[in-house]
């Protein structure tokens, strides 16, 4: 346990340290919901009825990038190999490790997501359901993102990589998320979109440290 | 607790081609043991396949008095080519973590810096280090969270001559606490040591 | 430069930034009481308060990239410490400035022309991008580790985004927009036309009346600029000083 | 001369090579452009005004994606100092690395790009501006990208530092582009826009691989 | 072409903190000097700024036949610790990269690949060499592209003693021809060098 709590504070130092973590996936984040009115053409009628949705598909894109390193430089620089020496198990290490993912880069965008689609005008009401969907989204891509991080390892091509794995991994969170928001914005019930949402995340809450851990045993080989 | 390793018949293989097979060795407490061979032998090879991280082709790894799984995640240290430092973080936090998630104590790690005057350098960023420097930080664990089984990868390379001394000792030390050590090396060791050729 | 040198550019700043803080203070204070006593415009109303504020704050923040920028290339062509100083320094109030501008232009936007933001409008596009360069030059100085390699890679990026200044300024003449076109520095040679005697402005643009709180408030916020870059790079030389004294000691120990 | 078709052939290996290059870089476009969709609501009526941006802006992130190894590779396994001692100068090896990034990346997503903006909806009689669009900012794109990928070297941030840096660079090309094509689709002139964005794409090219050498020599010191 | 190299003087520093200052020294064609020191003295960082990556603080290198940018693109060969090689391509891609990036010819390839038995290895990817290997196809474009200076990083570290000797003729060979080594070690050359104090 003391193991584990020094891993996941090594996590987070990693995550935040020098000027890293949420100070550039919030940037990031808010240019990609910044330049697609751009490319749009900004016409307003037609950018607030899919805000929400282009907000949500910005943060899966940005838990994409951050996700990068989450491994590969643990391979590289063979810190990996220290990290199988540990009394720890190996799911028990990658659990840790995708859980401070998520604290440091999730949960911040977490907080930023509604304040981005509010600006691309979305409904204020909407706030607390996008954050929390936001929250309960961050925690699936993290772990998600972490099995096809883990599947990467080694393979010198990294952040395209990594999302062609996890791209197919992201279409049900997305939709669940989209669908619940779009279903409150409508006046609709959204509970069943936010319910799937949350059984997607926290099944691969519970599964994905398995399938990474055995991806990571695989990469030392 | 591991009481010895028993190296039996051991093959390997890496990318379908077979390095070597019929490796036996011993290694008991207070001992120290090199492996020596070309380039390419398979050194490298056997230290990893001891750790776990390859799986024996034929043959096996014993470990006495633990189980496989308790060896590798409580009995032993591995300190290879690549030494897992963070080249962005602080000497300091990187020989912490390093120290703890290996199972050491905060006095461990005072000791640790002490006994390789790493004083100096706790506060630089690691990328900074030299890389003389950078290889006594990766041994700091070594004192810092005792383990029983030192594998070795040319753990000595880098160091300057008084560092091989100081390292020296600290082998000897170890050793007669009842360690184990077990090296790749190209120039011999300052401690006594069965020598173990691997012919690849 | 008679400022290129460290010591004296000290000794020159330790007066100049209260001048400028002085001065910054007093034209703010009478060009926004000025500005705050003007009647109504009959057709803007209350926000044509916004001509004191919003046009000025624009042009610092333009003004500060190009202070940023020209430091910048100081910094990189001639290796002159100072001028790193300089650009590290400038690039957090450049970036207030820019944001104030953004959202003083928003603001006006809504009354004006009916719309908090304007995506295919090229000076607010542009602004933007200047508002993004900023943002970049202070998250490439935070993640890069070594603090001069740090500020040499800041200032690379700084001198790249140098060219979008002129878009800035032009791009209400290269393509149509709905931005105001004209330009500040006409204004300020009319008030100083008027000054010398001329009178009456010969621009029928501004009424005479917003004339001289428009000024004031332009040379103020100019120079309430040039006290906090001031300040800041004298904070800048002595957190340098500082640290070099630190690791020379520490290397010593 | 003959040291520089070395080292684009080079290149050109390594951004294709181990199943890369565009066999990752294609899948990764069409599942932004399928996600999209999915987070939006898949509205047909809604879509098809907007299609042509968003493969637009897809184009955008997925060149920025495929940017990051650009020089952080080069930079961690010492093959910068070997470009630096080589005989031509700093200048033209960037020029011939973005080339190269250009060719294996940014050509096949241009080939691509028609392709998703049909499937998502544009006119097909604009595939021919589409492409040449597509090809033209993939040269700007890799060209400026590279800027960012050169100034970040050494950060540890990678991804997301590129994509900040380098953000603000995309705007331009993204909105010219963008412009170029709705116009077409508006049955409107679209020259001067696709002008603009040849002017911005080869102005790039003759100018950012000055400050990538200067931002490469300076990681090296 | 290089006729001689001068360091006058030379001061560095790292990260605002001085290495050492007024290091002088001196090498002539058919000469090999070695820069000794502690871990952290300032080897690296001279050979780095020999090759032109870090900036003297005070003094300088002066290239006797060839101005600076020409001695750097022409006339000098760095081996670090880092070998710039790409651990996805095959050896044999790589070592005719480098080797024809320094001007070597494909002829000079087929050398390299004889004189350092790099035979067996050329079909690997990198990433499967081992550490000698690797050292050894990094030191390939030494033989691959002729260039008057060689400037090395504890080069033979990693290598076997049959290496060893190996590429003690090679560095015996090249100054013979005029060329000149300046290396960094911890362990002396196997030829006749004359060692330069770093200082730290
Ligand atoms: C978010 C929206 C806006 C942005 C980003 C913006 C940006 C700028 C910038 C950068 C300048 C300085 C240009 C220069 O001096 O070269 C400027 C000046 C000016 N702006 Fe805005 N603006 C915005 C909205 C507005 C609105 C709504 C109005 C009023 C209708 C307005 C009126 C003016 C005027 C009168 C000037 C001074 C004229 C000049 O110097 O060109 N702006 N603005
Ligand atoms: N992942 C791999 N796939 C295929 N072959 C590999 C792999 N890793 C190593 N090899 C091969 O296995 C052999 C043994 O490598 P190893 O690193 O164990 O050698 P070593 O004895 O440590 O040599 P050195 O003295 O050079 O360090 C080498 O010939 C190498 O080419
Ligand atoms: N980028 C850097 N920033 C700050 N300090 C640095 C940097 N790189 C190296 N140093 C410091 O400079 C000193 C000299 O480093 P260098 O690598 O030249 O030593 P060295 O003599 O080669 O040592 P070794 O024998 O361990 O290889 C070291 O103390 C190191 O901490
Ligand atoms: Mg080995
Ligand atoms: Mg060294």
């Amino acid at each position: 346990m003391n193991e584990l709590a020094t891993l996941f504070r090594r996590e987070l130092a990693l995550a935040w340290g020098r000027g890293g973590g949420p100070m550039l996936a919030l940037p990031f984040y808010a240019c990609i919901a910044t330049l697609l009115p751009f490319a749009v053409g900004g016409d307003h009628a037609q950018l607030a009825p899919i805000a929400t949705g282009i907000s949500w598909l910005a943060l899966a894109l940005t838990s994409l990038l951050s996700l990068e390193r989450l491994f590969e430089r643990d391979f590289e620089d063979g810190a990996l190999d220290l990290l199988a020496l540990g009394a720890p198990s190996m799911v028990a290490t990658c659990f840790i490790k995708c859980l401070a993912q998520w604290l440091a880069t999730g949960a911040p965008l977490a907080i930023a997501a509604p304040i981005i689609a509010l600006g691309l005008g979305a409904k204020p009401e909407l706030w607390s359901l996008i954050f929390t969907s936001a929250l309960l989204g961050g925690l699936g891509f993290a772990f998600t993102g972490g099995v096809g991080a883990a599947l990467a390892i080694g393979s010198r091509r990294g952040g395209v990589l990594i999302a062609v794995i996890v791209l197919p991994l992201f279409v049900p969170p997305v939709i669940f998320g989209a669908t619940a928001i779009s279903q409150a914005a409508d006046g609709l019930a959204w509970q069943s979109g936010f319910a799937l949402l949350g059984a997607y995340s926290l099944a691969s809450v519970a599964l994905s440290p398995f399938a990474m851990a055995a991806a990571c045993r695989n990469a030392l080989s | 607790m591991i009481t010895g390793v028993e190296i039996e018949n051991l093959a390997l293989t890496r990318g379908d081609r077979l390095l070597f097979e019929g490796f036996s060795a011993q290694v008991s407490p207070g001992e120290a043991a090199t492996l020596v061979g070309a380039n390419g032998a398979g050194k490298t090879s056997i230290l990893r396949c001891v750790a776990g991280f390859i799986r024996p082709h034929a043959g096996e790894v014993i470990f006495a008095g633990a189980d496989p799984d308790e060896a590798r995640g409580q009995g032993l240290h591995f300190v290879g080519h690549q030494d897992g430092l963070k080249s962005t973080r602080l000497a300091r936090d990187e020989l912490n973590f390093q120290s703890r998630w290996t199972g050491g104590s905060a006095a461990g790690v005072e000791r640790a810096i002490e006994t390789l005057a790493l004083g100096p350098l706790m506060n630089l960023e690691v990328r900074k280090l030299s890389a003389g420097q950078r290889r006594r930080l990766a041994l700091g664990r070594l004192i810092a969270a005792p383990r029983t089984l030192w594998l070795l990868d040319e753990p000595m390379a880098p160091l300057d001559t008084a560092r091989r001394a100081m390292f020296g000792n600290l082998m000897a030390a170890h050793l007669a606490g009842g360690g184990m050590i077990l090296a790749a090396v190209h120039d011999p060791l300052p401690v006594p040591a069965r020598t173990l050729e691997v012919a690849g | 430069m008679f400022l290129a040198n460290p010591q004296r550019f000290m000794s020159f700043s330790k007066w100049a930034a209260p001048i400028f803080g002085v001065l910054a203070v007093g034209m703010l204070g009478i060009g926004f009481t000025l500005g705050f006593t003007v009647p109504d415009d009959y057709q803007q109303g209350q926000t044509v308060r916004l001509l004191f504020l919003h046009p000025q704050v624009s042009f610092v923040s333009m003004m500060a990239y190009a202070a940023m920028g020209v430091s910048a290339f100081f910094g990189v062509v001639f290796r002159h410490l100072l001028a790193d100083a300089a650009a590290r320094a400038a690039a957090p109030i450049g970036a207030g400035f820019t944001f104030l501008a953004l959202l003083t232009g928003s603001f006006w936007g809504r009354p004006m022309w009916g719309t908090w933001w304007e995506w295919t409008d090229p000076r607010i596009m542009s602004e933007l991008v200047l508002f993004l360069f900023f943002l970049g030059y202070m998250a490439l100085l935070s993640a890069v580790d070594d603090e001069a390699k740090a500020t040499r890679a800041a200032n690379i990026l700084a001198m790249v985004g140098l060219p979008n200044l002129a878009v800035v300024h032009f791009s209400v003449y290269w393509w149509n927009s709905l931005h105001q076109g004209s330009s500040i520095t006409t204004t300020i040679m009319a008030w100083f036309h008027s000054l010398s005697g001329g009178g009456q402005a010969d621009k029928p643009g501004l009424a005479p009346i917003y004339v001289a709180p428009f000024v004031l408030s332009f040379f103020g916020l100019a120079c309430l600029f040039a006290a906090l870059w001031l300040v800041r790079i004298r904070s800048e030389v002595w957190r340098r000083k500082a640290g070099a004294l630190a690791v020379q000691a520490a290397g010593k120990a």
